[in-house]
């Protein structure tokens, strides 16, 4: 049993705070303020993060990244969720995919995209999946061929033919390069029917649609990916056609783990702030003469948003550990899950203990409670929970 | 005798609003560029025509050109309107709860007259009020004897004017109202409320501004009003000159009537209603998400908060025009406003929230209404300083503690 | 009209309840060896004076001996029994309510006379429905068509009487009952509740056996009864031989009406009052700790899950007298019954802990107040299957969902 | 970063489990259900126990102990409670006063006690701080010299004749030893007018009073401490007089640490007996002729009870490792704290998970929510979550 961290994680750590607290807490009230979801995105401190290699940080040095194992990942991106929640996301988005490239694209696939990604401090990664009509039963896949992934690709010679769309695409607009799940079979369930393959954001006939408008996470993109005729060399196929959910199965690569691991770690960093904010304000707001610190509300309050957030971050360690040590454990999806609930109440806490405070004051407690609205629907929604507890009560 | 009955009076108006909400008011409300909690400008078309409707100044004596509804009556109204927008029925529910005192009850007949022609004049301008009051800190003064209430603003004698200086702040209504009743301290030193008066200052008095909220924590409309050598002529002086305190105690009383928690279920019932339409239409895993036990649970529980939050409502509601129901021992002696404010508060955001995460992704999108709905309900629960300080106040009601 | 008041009727006997549970019933109740939640047998002492009193047939008509009382009245008498004892405010509920359909409604005259005599020569004794219907499973078939109901015990025809087979679990008031409506299936094969008549059957008659809980998961007089080959003359028959559906349906119905909920009310109130009373005296800190933040929140919370509480059973309790202000849409068209017993459960439960907490160490001791309130109001929580079937129930209501 | 035992604290758990499920638990609802809580006691399991070193496990080697770091206490606590709460927390109760024999008392005191408590299998300590009308204020000392301790000793030569009462005295009835705070002087506050005594049970004029009769930890006895004109010797008073509360402050044996983990340790135990339990019937007891684990209600408790029970359980280990590692920080305490709401939760969820089960059935859910209870006072009141936020935030 050790809880210390070797250098390597302990430097990343450092690297992380520093370019936090330096570089995206100056800049993250203002990104949130933005009212036109078009202009959130920043990419000055895109590029500033890749040169520290950021954006890049789990792709295997072999292929020129930096291959941090899954500890250091989840320190890095709480360190940078504490100061923006979604700015970390923008940079872990990029690693859940070059997962992917690493691992499961052949060596063709490789030569074309990954050393563009390595060199290019702008080019950002993403994948879609969720359409407008079909996002639960993407993730419990059910016998009925009408259920799921509708977005049609049709073969034609050495080319695919996709047409349809794909809704609340992550770094839709800015990405450079998407994974897609495109139904290759429809007279079968998703499982047998889905083809993964790997998308330029120039590919004729492929533009990105409305850009949504979220209450949190405003500096994150999410997009409409709209496929109108568009053109795929076959070469683009990552692995078997109709193989994209039998892969995914096989993919050893830690995708899969990563993204159970990423919203936890990321709420980590959130908790954290929220707690320094409470913790701040308690110590120097005073009402009628006396500081905040002092009333057992305030207390309370704080001893519950500490508990639960020192309980996550112990949780999410563990979880990451057993990633490093390849333990199959359903210990990150329950902290995934877990983390909504954690994320939520530690921000309402303390938005509640601005409640006496100027609305200016509490302009950043709140902007914590919007961010962490995504995690409803991303980390915490019955239909994840519940696949949770499926995979472990069978 | 105990019943829950409504008369047909308070069905039939209740169905007119209904209607008008679901005809007139949500198909705009819900536009989604009014869906941004950053632009929620009043919607003067809607204002106007529920004007028409008699909707402001619902509670203004029938003998002055209202309706002369009940306190129960209005909380009815505000929750239908609600359901249709939050921020019109705010707005509305605050000229008529002030119609009711200050025209009906605390106006000259002279005053009386020029409000209600300046009323009718506009039928998109509003009522507001300034108390000028600043906060009770009942955190820190839980169960100890309070420092006696201040004010903000004061009013200074010269010749036949009061000079109004100093800022009221929140002070909903304020962009919209075409008159505004300030009441401010005459004492400059201790800002003592107890030496208050009220001023009627109509919209547009030199040396006054208004900053309108364009967001943060409020639903309706809402602003920061500040005076800087404000004359304001004696004769817009509410009450008589020596009446300031019993003129601030008839405004204050006003604060018992539920209806800010009406508009918050009328926000939680909109999304609940939304819910229940969407959970029949989407399918997953092959049924219907309302046939999926998660999905139920969530929607029962919503219904178990809006049926309790509305039977708090209507009780502290009811009880406001029936002071007898407490002293007979029918009903409790604690402060039935602060129980419906904190139990609202609490449940609707939780079913504004339990809903919304019925729409998934959707839930979270700034043009679409479930992001609203959470948005506005948790504006309630953080508003006005929050619902620890009603809950300690509830307290020293239950401890018999008094700090008068 | 809306009304929360009550009768000068309703208020006189509140007020004797609440002075005979005070005076009679808590200062038994509360004594130590009672409190052990192993040991609660009836005390018939207590339940003889309530008898006396004419709480046992406080809702039989009055020109049967009774008081009549309508749904809302044997509520509120229940919350004060069971603020004095919840065992006795819920075996005279039980008897109560029957006394209502069986003897008001379902009897024969010579089966009145014989069951009102009864009740006369023993003031503790009560009566008891066995219903003997099996679970309803609405888990599992939550949002599609279920089974139909099914009985456990059985009842054969053999030439002037009829044979009773199977046991009937969990009934209230068994083990002190003087009479036992026992419903039965005729049909042994199918099981079939559609297939049922409902018996009359005394206490001691020959091959049935009580067996009483001792503890369990009961609030109240329980037991199951087993019937081997019990013969019961057919003159025992409820109501005329073709109508054992509308026998049925008439005591189903009984369930509408929240008194157990009233009784967990009651348990949350004597939580609150103690933790009042408690935190006066006990000094911390130098002050006494109802003067602390940390308790104030506490009986806050409690005071407003009190509050709508009783309002979600009265209007449940109302509402069984009123069906027309469901069809006038005065009130919701949702299973009353089911809010007030989800809310209630839920509600009274985080009273009764709340309140213990005040108390320290002693809040977990069996020989102490404070501890038995958390386990009844835990076992309302628990009881009767829990409360996600009602919420399951409540969401198919919502729904629109009917399973008839 | 490690999450792995090594193979002392491997050792220690395995043996536990073993005891646990071969010995615990096949007594533990016998003895729960037993009415008097004077009978509910059972040395036959101390004495197995204490052969296997359960009794003695912290005391240091040198003096005849086995000297387990905090992390394996932990681990063995938390063995333990999943087969019964009340009967671990009787063998680590002696853990938490044996610290402070070995560090606190002088040598005479040492050979006089710590001999006899190694030697005799049924060697139980205790102590003794609360009274029937001075509880919180002990844990948060004000400066009223009325408030806390009123027990009084006074000097009589070479002795102290003490007069009074202390009440829910853990191994009260069983216990041979106990420490106790008695005020020495009732001019001052509490802070410098409080001596603590070592008291043996045959002490003249000490005798045991009632035995408090607890809804839960039925095992674990709690009594009043009489004392009426009680002879001690002087030679029985440890460190300075009136310095019982300065002492503690300087007591750097682990014994508060100890405290604080305690009970969050033995929360865990209990809460893995209750997802043991709801998964066992989740797979096995039928509704309508399926099985309970198909319904999403009772996926998403289990959902809820697991991320709990494993946050919880990351917490405590990460706290153990912190003492163990002699790091200030307050993560026992709020894992004291948070162990109260994480486990009557979970307690609580699982019973819902038998509500349509038979009331035999849920003898054991029922058992564990009765269990749970004490942590409402011990570990979780308003009063500790304050200290604790009060420590951090000065």
């Amino acid at each position: 049993m050790d809880f210390s961290l070797n250098e390597t994680q302990l430097a990343w750590q450092m690297k992380a705070r520093k370019f936090a607290a330096e570089e995206i807490a100056p800049i993250s009230l203002a990104r949130d303020a933005i009212l036109d979801p078009k202009h959130t995105w920043d990419w000055d401190i895109i590029k500033k993060g890749s040169k520290l290699g950021f954006r890049t940080a789990v792709v295997s040095p072999a292929f020129g990244g930096h291959g941090i194992d899954f500890v250091t990942q989840a320190l890095v991106m709480a360190e940078l969720a504490k100061a923006d929640s979604a700015i970390s996301k923008a940079f872990s988005q990029c690693w859940k995919w070059s997962h992917l490239i690493s691992t499961v694209c052949n060596e063709d696939q490789k030569k074309r995209f990954l050393k563009a990604f390595i060199e290019d401090d702008t080019f950002v990664l993403g994948k879609g999946i969720t359409e407008p009509t079909a996002g639960s039963d993407n993730r419990i896949p059910i016998d009925d061929p009408k259920a799921g992934v509708r977005l049609r690709a049709e073969r034609q010679g050495d080319h695919w033919i996709l047409n349809g769309e794909k809704a609340f695409i992550a770094n839709g607009g800015v990405g450079k390069l998407f994974f897609l799940d495109a139904r290759t079979d429809s007279s079968v369930p998703i499982r047998d029917g889905v083809t993964l393959f790997l998308i330029p954001a120039d590919t004729p006939g492929f533009r990105f649609g409305k850009q949504f408008n979220k209450a949190g996470w405003r500096f994150y993109m999410n997009a409409e990916l709209i496929f109108e005729n568009a053109r795929v060399p076959h070469a683009n196929v990552i692995g078997e056609v109709n193989g994209a959910y039998r892969k995914s199965k096989g993919d050893t690569s830690g995708g899969d783990l990563f993204g159970d691991l990423e919203l936890a770690a990321n709420a980590v960093g959130v908790c954290d702030c929220a707690v320094e904010q409470s913790l701040a304000l308690a110590r120097t707001k005073e009402q009628g003469g006396k500081l905040l610190k002092e009333q057992q509300s305030v207390q309370l309050r704080i001893n519950r948003m500490m508990a639960l957030t020192e309980a996550l971050r112990a949780l999410v360690m563990r979880a990451a550990w057993e990633h490093d040590q390849k333990v199959h454990a359903p210990t990150a999806a329950l902290a995934m899950n877990y983390s909504t609930d954690v994320l939520q109440e530690v921000t309402e806490l303390n938005l509640s203990n601005h409640d006496d405070a100027s609305p200016e004051m509490a302009v950043h407690a709140d902007k914590l409670v919007r961010d962490s609205s995504v995690w409803s629907h991303l980390a915490g929604d019955s239909v994840q929970r519940m696949r949770t507890v499926r995979r472990i009560i069978k | 005798m105990y019943s829950l009955h409504l008369t047909p009076e308070q069905l039939e108006i209740r169905d007119t609003v209904r209607d008008f909400a679901a005809r007139e008011i949500k198909p705009l409300a819900e536009k989604s560029q009014r869906m941004e909690a950053v632009d929620r400008s009043p919607m003067e078309g809607v204002l106007t025509q529920a004007a028409e409707l008699g909707l402001r100044t619902l509670s203004l004596p029938e003998d002055m050109g209202g309706a002369g509804a009940d306190a129960l009556t209005s909380v009815i109204v505000a929750e239908e309107l609600a359901f249709g927008d939050p921020d019109t029925a705010s707005i509305l529910a605050e000229t008529s709860r002030l119609a009711r005192v200050l025209i009906g009850e605390l106006m000259s007949p002279a005053q009386r007259a020029s409000c209600l022609a300046s009323l009718q004049k506009n039928p998109a301008s509003q009522l507001a009020w300034a108390s000028s009051l600043t906060g009770t800190d009942l955190g820190v003064n839980y169960h100890h004897p309070a420092p006696p209430a201040q004010m903000s603003v004061t009013a200074t004698k010269s010749g036949n004017n009061y000079v109004l200086n100093g800022v009221s702040r929140g002070v909903a209504n304020a962009p919209t109202a075409a008159l505004i009743a300030v009441s401010a301290t005459t004492d400059a030193k201790t800002k003592l409320a107890s030496k208050s008066l009220t001023l009627l200052v109509p919209r547009g008095a030199e040396g006054m501004t208004i900053k309108t909220h364009a967001s943060g924590r409020f639903v309706g409309s809402n602003g920061d009003i500040t005076f800087d050598n404000c004359k304001i002529p004696a004769d817009h002086l509410l009450g008589k000159p020596d009446a300031g305190a019993t003129v601030l105690a008839t405004l204050s009383r006003l604060d018992a009537v539920p209806i800010r928690q009406a508009v918050n279920l009328g926000i939680g019932r909109a999304a609940y209603e939304a819910a229940i339409a969407y959970g029949k239409l989407r399918v997953q895993g092959g049924r219907p998400i309302i046939e999926h036990q998660a999905i139920a649970l969530k929607l029962a529980d919503a219904a178990v908060r809006l049926e309790t939050a509305r039977a708090a409502i209507w009780a502290a509601a009811w009880a406001c025009d029936h002071p007898d129901a407490r002293s007979d021992g029918s009903q409790s002696h604690l402060p039935l406003a602060a129980i419906a404010r904190i139990h609202t508060a609490e449940t609707m955001y939780r079913v504004a929230k339990d809903c919304a995460e019925c729409f998934g992704a959707m839930s979270v999108m700034r043009d679409m209404p479930l992001h609203k709905f959470v948005e506005d309900a948790r504006r309630f629960l953080h508003a006005d300083g929050g619902i620890t300080e009603p809950k300690l106040a509830l307290a020293e009601a239950i401890a018999g503690f008094r700090r008068d």
